[in-house]
């Protein structure tokens, strides 16, 4: 068995959440500060790509990083490489696709967390960056870890946007999903039996560090200096 | 000298608060929802007012005419939370050391080192807030604001996270490290005994809108207006209409009172503190005569429920609070007649 | 009703069955025949619906255009067709129950209806390139040279897929083609043709006929040649009635008009040939 | 412009929705019910459609429900029919993708229920079931209705898993996603663009209508009792 | 009559508790986390106990040992909550409609009818919990429990929601609404002035362990263990150690005191009331002599804080409560020396 494809779509979707984790929180601290009409609106925007099928995501994508797309252009004139059909492009591909679940997460994270506390620190003369820093990142910690581990399981996961990016290159673009419907589409269903099989380890395992983040999170939360009076 | 007054609208809730507070406690006192968080996430720069001008010591924090806004950090105002607002994930050190200002790290630690002197917190460095009782976190948290060295401060309800047992212990405590506070310190409740106990002067807040100020004996001696007669714990409230004779109608109670004084124009009530209704024998000179309604034994008085002339429903009733021993000397505990002295009627405006 | 659905005539009871060269009857009963075509044929089959329209006004056409493979797995899944064309014989010959094992039919399936089958048009492998040949590619041995750094194949499953694995496994750099993992592979021709016109890749395999329908659309790639006499099968498109039909007359009508002079002639516009 | 696909992918859309709102809301209540290491584990069963790729969805289903699966050959024994590649086998696929995003909203909102409402009514002798019907669900309202219209965009997108069960026939069972993918497979440009705009506008609308349902939902939560005292 | 004897394991916290309540209202007092809100919860049946019984009016409704498991909706308990738990999407009537039990529409609208009435809901029957009061919601709360018909209620702190002010009225209305009801009603609360006024007898919890059951007179006259002390608001407490000549030496305090009687086995602390310590003119029997510390001015009476014998620090330190004007006169107010009546001296166990 060859495991290229466990390797890639493990490497596409370690990178990915990497963008996708300062992208996501980035996001979810900008539509945090904004005033409230401009918010719904930025906020529909972000979620797009979770609701947009994978493939007009797909096209999108190369329609503007193509060879004849706009950007695709500038890539091919500054550097004279390009963008699609290589693994690197699924990693564009699953950042998209991806991003909405860790915004959502951190956004919800956010929201649930006491402000007092980051108004403590400005009133204490911290500024505005240790206050994001120091106290809301590690407040939030259970939260952005929960979104980082959902987006890596999706991004594991990716077919649409990615097949149509990066083609399906066996040893090169070949992601286990890819792999999964090419196996189907050959008939080979032993190997596609085996790649499905591994898929629902990981996804399981991601699924279960998932729920022990949550279930640790809900423990913490206990009232604060009731006992010990 | 910490000048305040703002405007800011909610929509339903409108906040207009002006007043002034000099070094020593100032009393904010108000019922739950009145605004008085409100005023202070405004004084500290949490919350921008929509008009008006906070001043401390001289330095202007904002103004909305001269558009000057200063943020939270330029402040310079210490602010104590409703629940203390410890971060979570310092211990109590860092806490500390979070307050301190600049990057000196040599500083920072005799900063630290010098609070857990005198906050009493030298075995608790080390825990984090979860793991300390309510009081020490309210310790912990005035440490850490007072490293910050703020020109003010701020305290929203300091007690009201904890158990009546850890109260009293509480209070005397913060009543003693605030002592040598050289600034302005605003003190928020909704209990009028800590008002009593701590502050001097004391600004009522009713629905977002501010009275004047005022020392705190002039508030409970002489209460201006019904809210704040309320706000100091009087019970016994009758709507009243000034009579031509120089007497009041008190129309709840069903009797004409005499307040040995000229009646301030705009008079709408009438209140008498339980304390100072007296039990006399006959009717006479600003008597109620009274039917009892119901006896409370209470943990060191008695407080008796009686009906009046104007009826045993709502406003109408009377409450009296008398030591133990004096209702048991009385003779007729059906029905008593209650005299009021012309001083102690509190004359209310609406 | 379906958007989808034709000319409304009205319905009767006694609908007469159609011939090809029959004149039109305005009172057949309205009918959908589900034409499942290997993806190369996507312009000529929609260009003779067209046609056909005249011919028989009440059949409504409609296409499936995929690999033949894909279209042969749904067919095999359980999907509504009437006609099957396939771009090799492979997939033909996988659904055809007179065929046994070793004559290609592995897993036993019948869904050809026995005497309709017959080879339909032919056609030819070409090597394309983008517009202007940027990689500078010409011919098929180029594509293991360093000229090219992506070629874009049909998958195994498609036939111009197997068509292409056939040439250059005679070329001999097949293997050299994979050691050097040179090929994405497309999940049927017109999506191979979609990536060399987006010159997303150097070259691509794909037939004439695609090649040909997509410069007169307007993409720009180029043919760079054909591929070399004997390197691979006859590209041979088999057409027959599926088993499963509900409309066996007017299928063998329409299979019996694709071979008229007429559908010939669009055919070969194309590029394609008709069998002998 | 043949409007089929958008007819099609709104049918499926709305029936897969209906099946995974009232799945969603049981698995959720059930769940919620479990002692806790069982709760965890089914939480992940539940939770993994998420993240599996939809190809694997896909394959699984065919393996299921095609005429040589298990289920496949009950249904043609029994009523003669098939279910693969038709729309129906859409809403299967669609439920299954889909139903993960309602069942987690559910739960969270169930999660974020003041359990002494429930509890309350048992005390005052009302049976489970009215407790359920009258009091949890009108409370979760905002919660049940923003994961429906979350599974409806969501399963209005499906692409992977559907393409699979249902293949591409145009006017039976294209769907928005798949015509995308068609389209652009075929080149044609023009009308993937248009469909691609269709998309984005469904997807805008139904991500506004949520955002909404969540900004309705807090400014509900206001401190009781607190005014016209 | 309702009998509860229950032991439930969450870990680091163990409920243990027994106890049996008449008619009437029977008081549970503790420090906030000592389980209070669970023993009710174990009683109503929400949460089921590891192991024990409850019996109510002789009907079983948990035996661990039998098995028997009633639900909730068949023990007959009515539980009002902390926070009442009205149904927001109802309004008054229909959740007052809520807890009528039986199909027999025109008996619910009867019954909803007569509930308006008695609780004096008439012009809010239309309104949703949002819109009323704290204290309305409470009637509402209580409508509805008593138009379920439970055969013993369940109270948790009913006013610990409301605002200061709304308190005193809302406990009496509680009062006169309670009076007629047949069955035991367990009332929770950490207010000792509350359990003082409305309960007559008491359960101490103290972390999740309850103390025998007793009259309130006799907890608040004479405590048993330092934790019912505290509760019953207690705030001068000395470690004590029994000597051999019948006095006890008050480690704290730095004194030894005659307490007048023989000290029981395993008493470790004495106490005394603010009230109760009488200052003399003279050092003489079960005497102190003290420092005057600090003098708190409160609303109704002078708070002196003195430093004893045995220090000025915590326990060491003394809490007297005087009239303004007993303060006003005494002659030295620099240093006191405090009598304590040997039967004012509480002997407690730990
Ligand atoms: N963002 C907001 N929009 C509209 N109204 C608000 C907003 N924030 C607070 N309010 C209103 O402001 C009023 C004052 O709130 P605030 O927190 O200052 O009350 P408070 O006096 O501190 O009461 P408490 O004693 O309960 O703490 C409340 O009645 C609330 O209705
Ligand atoms: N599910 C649980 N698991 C473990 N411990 C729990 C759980 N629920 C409650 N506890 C513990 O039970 C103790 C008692 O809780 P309870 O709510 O009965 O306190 P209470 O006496 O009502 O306090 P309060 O006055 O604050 O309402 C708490 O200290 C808490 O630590
Ligand atoms: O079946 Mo095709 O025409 O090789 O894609
Ligand atoms: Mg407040
Ligand atoms: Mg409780």
């Amino acid at each position: 068995m060859d495991w290229f494809p466990l390797y890639n779509s493990l490497r596409i979707a370690l990178i990915s959440t990497v963008f996708t984790f300062f992208l996501g929180i980035f996001a979810a601290w900008c539509v945090a500060k904004l005033p409230s009409g401009l918010k719904g609106l930025l906020d529909c925007v972000l979620t797009l790509p979770l609701v947009l099928p994978p493939t007009v995501v797909g096209f999108f994508l190369l329609k503007l990083l193509g060879p004849k797309g706009p950007v695709g252009q500038l890539i091919t004139a500054w550097w004279d490489t390009k963008l699609t059909m290589t693994w690197q492009a699924s990693i564009l591909a699953v950042t998209i696709v991806t991003f909405p679940l860790m915004y959502r997460t951190v956004r919800g994270a956010f929201e649930s967390f006491d402000k007092n506390l980051l108004y403590a620190g400005k009133t204490l003369g911290r500024s505005n960056a240790w206050v994001f820093w120091r106290v809301l990142m590690p407040g939030c910690r259970q939260g952005l870890m929960a979104g980082t581990v959902l987006a890596f399981a999706r991004g594991l996961g990716e077919y649409g946007a990615t097949s149509m990016v990066s083609g399906y290159t066996p040893g090169r673009t070949a992601t286990i999903s890819t792999t999964v419907y090419q196996l189907w589409r050959e008939g080979n269903d032993a190997l596609a039996y085996q790649w499905v099989g591994v898929n629902l380890l990981i996804s399981f395992a991601v699924l279960l560090a998932i729920n022990l983040l949550e279930r640790r999170e809900k423990t913490v939360k206990w009232p604060a200096g009731s006992p010990e009076v | 000298m910490l000048e305040v007054d703002i405007r800011k609208d909610f929509g339903k809730f409108k906040l207009n608060v002006s007043f002034s507070a000099d070094r020593g406690i100032t009393g904010l006192l108000g019922a739950s929802g009145c605004g008085k968080s409100m005023t202070l996430k405004c004084v500290a720069g949490i919350v921008t007012p929509d008009a008006g001008r906070i001043v401390l010591d001289g330095r202007v924090l904002f103004d909305s005419g001269k558009r000057v806004d200063l943020s939270p950090q330029e402040r310079r105002v210490g602010y104590l939370f409703q629940n203390y607002a410890l971060f979570p994930n310092m211990t109590v050190a860092q806490n500390i050391a979070a307050g301190v200002r600049g990057r000196d790290r040599a500083r920072r630690e005799a900063m630290v080192a010098d609070m857990v002197k005198s906050f009493y917190l030298e075995d608790l460095e080390r825990k984090y807030p979860r793991q300390l009782s309510g009081g020490q976190q309210q310790r912990v948290a005035l440490a850490r604001i007072l490293a910050s060295e703020p020109h003010a401060l701020l305290l929203d309800e300091p007690f009201s996270a904890l158990d009546s047992y850890l109260r009293w212990q509480v209070e005397l405590e913060l009543g003693e490290l605030l002592s040598p506070f050289p600034g302005p310190v605003l003190f928020v409740t909704h209990s009028r005994d800590e008002v009593y106990r701590m502050c001097e002067n004391v600004c009522v807040l009713d629905h977002g809108r501010s009275q004047p100020e005022q020392d705190v004996h002039t508030l409970f001696d002489s209460p201006a207006t019904v809210s704040s007669c309320l706000l100091t714990g009087c019970k016994n409230l009758s709507r009243a209409v000034p009579g031509p004779d120089g007497r009041v109608a008190c129309t709840d109670w069903g009797v004409s009172l005499d307040p040995g004084r000229d009646i301030p124009e705009g008079t709408t009530h009438v209140g008498v503190r339980s304390h100072y209704l007296r039990p006399v024998e006959a009717p006479g000179e600003n008597t109620i005569p009274c039917t009892v309604e119901r006896v409370i034994d209470d943990v060191f008085s008695t407080v008796v429920l009686l009906s009046t002339p104007g009826g045993g429903e709502g406003y109408s009733r009377l409450r009296l609070e008398l030591p133990k021993e004096a209702w048991a000397a009385l003779s007729s505990r059906d029905s008593l007649c209650l005299q009021i002295r012309p001083e102690d009627l509190l004359l209310l405006k609406d | 009703g379906q958007p989808s659905g034709g000319d409304t005539t009205t319905p009767s009871p006694s609908a007469p069955v159609v011939s090809p060269s029959a004149a039109p009857t305005p009172d057949a009963e309205p009918v959908e025949l589900i034409v499942f075509a290997a993806a190369s044929m996507t312009e000529t089959l929609n260009e003779i619906a067209k046609k056909y329209q005249e011919v028989a006004p009440n059949v409504t056409l409609v296409y499936n255009f995929d690999s033949s493979g894909t279209l042969k797995t749904q067919i095999q899944e359980g999907a509504d067709c009437d006609l099957f064309i396939s771009a090799a014989q492979k997939q033909m010959n996988q659904l055809d129950s007179s065929r046994d094992a070793d004559g290609g039919n592995a897993e036993g399936l019948d869904f050809v209806l026995q005497g309709t089958r017959v080879n339909l048009v032919e056609n030819k492998v070409v090597l394309v390139a983008p517009e202007g040949n940027p990689a500078g590619v010409a011919a098929f041995d180029d594509a293991a040279t360093d000229k090219v750094k992506l070629i874009a194949l049909g998958n195994s499953d498609v036939p111009v897929g197997q068509y292409s694995e056939e040439i250059f496994t005679n070329l001999g750099v097949w293997d050299q083609l994979n050691a050097d993992r040179k090929i994405t592979f497309g999940t049927n021709v017109k999506e191979v043709t979609s990536q060399v016109a987006a010159a997303a890749v150097d070259c691509g395999v794909i037939y004439a006929t695609d090649a040909f329908s997509a410069i007169a659309n307007g993409d720009r790639m180029e043919i760079v040649t054909e591929a070399p006499e004997g390197s691979h099968k006859q590209v041979v498109y088999p057409a027959a009635v599926l088993n499963v039909t509900k409309h066996e007359a007017e299928a063998k009508a329409f299979l019996e008009y694709l071979q008229s002079d007429a559908c010939s002639a669009v055919f070969q516009s194309v590029g394609f040939s008709i069998p002998g």
